[in-house]
């Protein structure tokens, strides 16, 4: 260990990265990192990352799980680009992340595990303490299998449930380094767990590695860092995950809205945690149906919404590919429905827990015939609640299917969510007329939507289908010219739509400039931390949650730029879609790696676009 | 009374020109279902009929209650999240033997399995009828076809076997044109509380005129039909002249009535081992069973749903509190 | 019956239309007369129109099926945009197709079906005979029914029998009135049928019609065609259907590359004459699949492909849709696969008879992640042939699964068709090791191709899958930079078959101009037509065969003119690929009606286009 | 002898690293298949392991065979096309209970129908393992799992059952750590002429722990398994004391064996009656039936296939002279 720093506190934010095996309880140690720094009053964002696999062999680099949180006093976009502390349960954590981190990085190993047995199966051919692989970085050794088993002794754990402890041991160690109390996480893990030896065995590690930091040598090794709060706005605020927003944000609808929400899944990853959390919402009128697949997940949600509740499906690009046909169904009976797809990397299996943001084009074009739909997307963990609501209001104001896309990085991030009163949201109105019911197929004039007649009312009785139908009177149609105006209606129905979404705003810089950086879905906290570290007035962030239709004054918007950039995690489809939908021909900047953009890409990225 | 029924039966024949062929058996099972809805005597707005895509699932347009033709194999699935969120509707998923048990075959299982308390009535012409007379997965090995001119390859699915194994809690068959036998399978159906899979043998004229009638024609009716009764013994024939009873090595046989009374079986909806013996049988060993073949009572999805749901699908708190509940802060 | 032409022989073509019940024999009676006309030695297109009803009751408008045929001396390039005659069978035969008449036009009708009931059953208030709605055509008023019993009276057939050999009769009568020979005829009708009974009976209606025409005084109302030979180049020539000529290619493919091939499909409209067809190809180591479902069929041809066959699946709408995570399975594992897709009207079961472009978006973008694949299209009947080879070239070449698309017209369209030799085209190249096997993922350097390494060779054992794959070993890998460079690799790999593919020629008209009209796929006949048409030096016609990717020369080509215009069966899908892809801004002419392009409509577009 | 085995069985362990759980049921699975290819000693190019998606479905990666990791629940259909294209392989399809039952449930229906020869395995852990632990078809009523946090609501299906009702010609069951239950399983599946179904009770130590300990564990073990041999009689319990016979009713009932001697059933694998009876038996009241449960001939598909395929998918003519065929004319 060598010249160390005895604290960051001029910095004004840190980037802190824990790494394990899938089994450290790594993921779970984060969460309650972040619930602690909110409390503490400071602003961050989290990013998740972990294998494929439930709980690849211990050791081994693919089985490597990793939690990042980017925290300090300022506005905190992302979950930080390189970390500037690792903490290394392994040598595979530690090989896995070193080349990661930001050079003179704390990186805080786990000597107990630092055997040869470990070093094999991380593939380090030497013990990298004695070579030059860490020589740019500050080393903290730890044995923290020896500090948690010692401090658990007296419980009489085996050997491996008292190695289960050793992430409330780090946790303990880090809420020292960072200046939290220790009391909320204590009464947290009172609730976390039933068994009493295991709650009273993880106190006892948390507190262990909290004292070893006050009062041992740690303390001439280890900065401290203590962050003044953040600058937030006034109000309530909670820590809240991607997904959990999401939920949240469909059973405001559904509570905007009256009606009893019936969510209909089939487990897949990233999409999961969203059924997960919605299968103890209950009490919010929200039912969940876990059915044989995905096409019975969306076909259940469509007999749902038929039945007058509100029908939503969610899913992730293989799964979602097999709801195409039954999207269809769904637009062509003009029943209301919310698919969410939580995307992956792809094609095929691809990556199923890496990141990326590439069913776009397959969200707006990827189904048979001309089959308009609503896209909209989410840009923040916390933004899901508001889109989600988006989503349904449109979905039954305008009798539609529509697609909502978020990913798997925006599902496990988290960052404080300045909590909403849904008493200030507008009601969604609903059409489900249940008397004096004239034409059943009369459409609403300003949304072109028909009415939602459902079974059990006295004389709605009607029939809908798959068929292409009669304008008038909804019976199958056969008609040529028929066919066009049901055509031009979808198509129509679905534009006009731009008529009733707020226009597009612009997050960060002026109105018009040199440059417009737009982007869609989770780039959004990267893309607003590099414009605010460039911090050039020619520069503007446009950021679009409306992606079909698009907002009105979009085209003009973008046209007040001389350049446009769009940056993507994907190979060029926002691009695609700007082109054709806007004739604009934007500069396009890909990544498809799995993993978010980092500021510093984006940096550069920008500045070569206007130096140009 | 013949006249009261014929006005009710009037309610339940829609306005929509009916579209089958001339001659079809759709023709007559359209017919005594109006005739049982009648019957039953349920608000039309209270009935839905759900459908996938074939030519007998056409007939949600035929008849005078809510109907949802929907696509091809999912209508156990639409069927399924229709009546989770309005439990009290009384729901039919019509559907073909292509429909049901080729591209439908998962849903139909889970369906089944689940036991929702629908009554899923399946048109089986062991043909594609709409798509032009491809073999269908009922189809009997060596089935000419456009798809199989040289005659189908695979060996056929029986549908009461399949949702035998799929825990099926009533399995019941019909002749299209049987108005009596159809009629009363259709009320059983109908008041089986549970899903309720009715096969319907259904003759398409066009593309495989006759299929059935080697137990259906007049000549092979009495000799090729046992048509069952709870608790009754499992006779048939002329006069009742034969029956069946069972060996010794678990298999069934057909023996003299008269010569073998304290042998024959006693139909028993309840006993999986019979169901599975009733629905292997076949011509012209053996006679084909018809009406309730297997009517058990199991647990019902929808009522465990909403037994085990906290607020029966009533929003009880707001999320307002819910998303204040638990660790949040305050900034001043 | 007024003023009569006696005959129209100063005309170089003429568009003629059967129309009855779909029980009547209207396809086969179309089908017949077009091979007599081909026989003939006179040029001809075919379309074909008929409900999705099996067989709807006798006498509705929704039951009535169509074939019509365009045949002269001139060159034929559609099926004629309004029939100059007309057969009615029956009343609603009448009624369906009165719009679409030339004014002028001969109708010929069989008065023994003008029965009250069949007028109401058709939706006439009055015989129509009565009223002024014939009054601009001309009516030939023939007892077709009473004609065709009292011919075959002498067989004693039932009346529904009897009856059946209408078609016949009225088919006798059209040769006559075309002076056609009815030898041809009579053999085919020995080999069709199998009763004797009803092949004397149809021989007999048959001679009867012909016979009629011949000596009755039908000679002095009904004009008489003869149209001198066309102006075919010299070749063997036959009358060929879409659906057929796309099995033929696909089963030339396989010879080319000497491999079996396996069809997987399920059926449904249009797509299932296809499986019909190759279901009677065993001879050319064909096989077929009827699967459970489209999944089933497309994974089994994956099976099939991965065991060194030639898979192919076939399907519509929604059965291609049920095939999109499949097709992305295809992507990721580099199996040669081909996709054909005969498209219809939607969106969801739509207009399952009627005909459309409208999965042109689908097929370039609508999977999940970026997915790209090779998309061909169909233009006319006969093309089939050719694509069908470029298709199975493609896939096996390149390694990839391939989409190919045609619709309902062109698979139930019908022209004469030069025959091909298949010894003057290129084999197709199998890279298929079966020995030394030392990299298996080693690509070939100028497709990027993986080598094909099927099951059963020796030194080859391997393993693919799904999940996102190392470049160089093949191995399953998470790595972020290596799924930018597997992304990079899928997405070069189909932009570099523009190397291998011929430039676009264009079809009609000078390489530089005022106007270009680009199309796609079925509208190859009537945009060319029109072109024919207008003879205008300073329009060209553009007919796009290889969508994705582009021919390499097309953007320059299209800069050349100073407009393009782009009808398309659909709401303008090919527009938004040329914008995206390169960069134009073309006028799109959209018609959504399950009907395919007039030649006057077209012709008024490009006129509209020249005067703008 | 041993040495050689060893040999042998180390053929068919791949370079690739294992990425099972520590502990998972999988590990044991693994060992025994390739110690079950050793001793069948085939040629390991000409074997391929085709699955789809789970944890159990990683096995293919394992294998120093050909494998095709595909998608989830399509492995079948996968596996229907090589073997059709190629029907010399020797064919293992492993699937998990969420794969081949869930999602997959209908191509699982059409390949037992069909009856290719194939192998399919299927893990059945009653859990979704790879998405992290939701309930699956086979969960029982009541499973506490993430979307399921009060207990899974539908009753669950019987792989076997499922199987039987498929028109299965081979259905077997064994334990995941049982070597020689299990090895013997698998060759018998090997070996079988048609769709072998192997179902494994297998551990899924993170999600599910001990679910079949009510059979699997020690103490169970003697008195809720019963292995069955064909031919001999359904004999359990400690040193054989307990039976099986049939009541009058057709019913099984477990019996002290020495004092029914008589009446115990002999197991039959062709009897589908008995296949039904011993597939349904649940501890507490009866043992679980282990070991090839059934065991028929029927006809093979693919043999269908390349029998009635005229030129054994090997092209005859040319395209050139079809073509040329029937209606054609020439212009000079
Ligand atoms: C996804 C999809 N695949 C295929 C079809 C075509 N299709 C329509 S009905 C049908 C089969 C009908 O057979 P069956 O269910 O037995 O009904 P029937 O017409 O015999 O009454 C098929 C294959 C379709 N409409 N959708
Ligand atoms: C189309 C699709 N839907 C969902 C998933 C997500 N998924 C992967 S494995 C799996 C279930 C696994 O359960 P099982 O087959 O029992 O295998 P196990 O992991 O228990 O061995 C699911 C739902 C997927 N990969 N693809
Ligand atoms: S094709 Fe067959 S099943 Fe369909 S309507 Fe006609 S007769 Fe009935
Ligand atoms: S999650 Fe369960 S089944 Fe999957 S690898 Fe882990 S222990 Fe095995
Ligand atoms: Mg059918
Ligand atoms: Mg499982």
């Amino acid at each position: 260990m060598n010249n160390m720093k005895k604290t960051n506190i001029d910095e004004k934010a840190i980037t802190i990265r824990f790494a394990g095996d899938s089994g450290d309880g790594i993921q779970l140690m984060g969460a309650q990192f972040a619930k602690s720094t909110a409390l503490k009053g400071n602003d961050f964002a989290t990013f998740s990352d972990f294998p494929a696999e439930i709980r690849a062999p211990a050791g081994s680099e693919f089985g490597v799980s990793s939690y990042q949180i980017n925290l300090g006093s300022a506005k905190i976009m992302t979950s930080g680009d390189s970390p500037s502390v690792l903490v290394a349960f392994n040598p595979a954590a530690l090989k896995v992340n070193l080349p990661l981190l930001n050079s003179g990085a704390i990186i805080i190993i786990n000597t107990g595990a630092f055997t040869k047995r470990n070093l094999a199966k991380a593939k380090f051919d030497k013990d990298p303490r004695l070579t030059s692989a860490l020589s740019s970085f500050q080393l903290v050794e730890l044995d923290i299998d020896k500090l948690t088993s010692e401090s658990v002794l007296r419980f009489g754990l085996s050997k491996s449930k008292a190695s289960r402890c050793k992430n409330f041991l780090a946790l303990g160690l880090i809420l020292w380094v960072f200046g939290h109390d220790i009391e909320k996480t204590i009464s947290w893990i009172n609730k976390l767990f039933i068994d009493k030896d295991t709650i009273e065995s993880n106190k006892t590690a948390l507190k262990a590695g909290y004292f070893f930091g006050e009062t041992n040598e740690v303390s001439t090794t280890l900065p401290k860092y203590f962050f003044p709060p953040s600058d937030f706005s006034s109000g309530e605020y909670r820590n809240v995950k991607g997904s959990d927003a999401l939920a949240y944000g469909l059973a405001a609808a559904a509570e905007l809205a009256d009606l009893p929400m019936m969510f209909c899944s089939y487990p897949i990853t990233p999409a999961s945690s969203l059924l997960h959390k919605l299968s103890e919402m209950e009490e919010l009128g929200i039912g969940v149906f876990q059915a044989e697949d995905e096409i019975a997940s969306i076909c259940a949600a469509i007999g749902a919404s038929y039945g007058g509740a509100i029908g939503v499906t969610s899913s992730s690009g293989p799964g979602i590919s097999l709801k195409t046909e039954s999207i269809n169904l769904a637009i062509n009976t003009e029943l209301p429905l919310v698919i969410i797809n939580s995307q992956r990397g792809g094609p095929s299996t691809g990556l199923p827990t890496k990141t990326e943001q590439s069913d776009l084009l397959q969200a707006v074009y990827g189904r048979s015939a001309d089959a308009p739909i609503p896209v909209l997307s989410v840009s923040t963990a916390s933004d899901g609640f508001d889109i989600a609501i988006e989503a349904v209001r449109i979905a039954i104001h305008h009798m539609t299917p529509v697609i909502l896309l978020t990913d798997g990085f925006i599902n496990n991030s988290s960052h404080p969510w300045l909590l909403p009163d849904i008493k200030k949201y507008k009601k969604i109105a609903i059409n489900q007329p249940k008397r004096d019911i004239k034409n059943i197929f009369l459409r609403d004039k300003s949304t072109l939507a028909r009415p939602w007649i459902i079974p059990g009312t006295k004389g709605g009785i009607h029939r809908i289908g798959g068929i292409e139908k009669d304008f008038e009177t909804g019976n199958i149609s056969y008609d040529p010219d028929n066919h066009q105006k049901m055509t031009n209606l979808r198509i129509n129905k679905i534009k006009n739509i731009s008529n009733f979404i707020p226009n597009q705003e612009v997050s960060f810089g002026p109105a018009r400039g040199k440059l417009a950086v737009v982007g869609w879905g989770s780039s959004f906290g990267a893309i607003n931390q590099s414009l605010r570290s460039i911090s050039n007035k020619n520069v503007s962030q446009i950021h679009i949650n409306y992606i079909s239709p698009f907002p009105k004054n979009l085209k003009k918007l973008l046209e007040g730029f001389e350049k446009v950039l769009v940056p993507e995690m994907n190979m060029g489809q926002l691009s695609a879609l700007l082109k054709d939908k806007l004739n604009l021909n934007p500069i396009s900047f890909c990544k498809v790696t799995g993993q978010p953009f980092l500021v510093s890409e984006l940096i550069k990225e920008i500045n070569y676009c206007l130096d140009e | 009374m013949k006249n009261k029924k014929n006005k009710l039966e009037h309610n339940f024949s829609s306005s929509q020109e009916v579209r089958w062929c001339p001659g079809c058996g759709d023709y007559a099972v359209l017919k005594t279902m109006t005739q049982t809805l009648s019957k039953i005597n349920l608000s039309p707005e209270n009935i839905v009929f759900v459908s996938g895509i074939g030519c007998a699932s056409r007939m949600p347009y035929y008849i005078e209650t809510y109907g949802f033709h929907t696509i091809h194999g999912r209508a156990p699935s639409i069927a399924t999240g229709l009546k989770i969120s309005q439990p009290d509707l009384d729901i039919w998923v019509i559907t073909g033997d292509g429909d049901a048990l080729s591209i439908g075959g998962n849903h139909l299982l889970h369906t089944l399995r689940r036991n929702l308390n629908l009554n899923i009535i399946l048109f089986n012409n062991e043909v594609y009828g709409l798509t032009k007379g491809q073999f269908s997965p009922t189809s009997r090995i060596g089935t000419k076809s456009p798809s199989s001119p040289k005659g189908s390859i695979g060996s056929a699915v029986n549908a009461g076997l399949f949702a035998l194994g799929a825990g099926g809690t009533f399995i019941a068959r019909a002749i299209d044109t049987d108005k009596r036998g159809l009629g009363s399978v259709l009320e059983s159906a109908h008041f089986h509380k549970g899903t309720s899979l009715v096969e319907v043998f259904q003759n398409c004229i066009v593309y495989n005129d006759k299929v059935f009638s080697n137990f259906t024609s007049k000549e092979n009716a009495i000799d090729f039909q046992i048509h069952l009764e709870n608790g009754k013994p499992l006779l048939f024939g002329k006069d009742n002249s034969k029956g069946l009873r069972i060996r010794n090595n678990l298999e069934l046989e057909v023996v003299d009535s008269k010569n073998n009374k304290d042998d024959i079986l006693i139909h028993d909806e309840t006993n999986p081992v019979l169901s599975q013996l009733l629905l292997s049988m076949e011509p012209p060993e053996f006679p084909v069973a018809l009406g309730v073949i297997r009517k058990v009572e199991k647990q019902i999805y929808e009522n465990n749903f909403y037994e085990s749901h906290s607020s029966k699908m009533k929003r009880k708190v707001s999320i307002n509190s819910v998303i204040r509940n638990g660790d949040i802060w305050t900034i001043t």
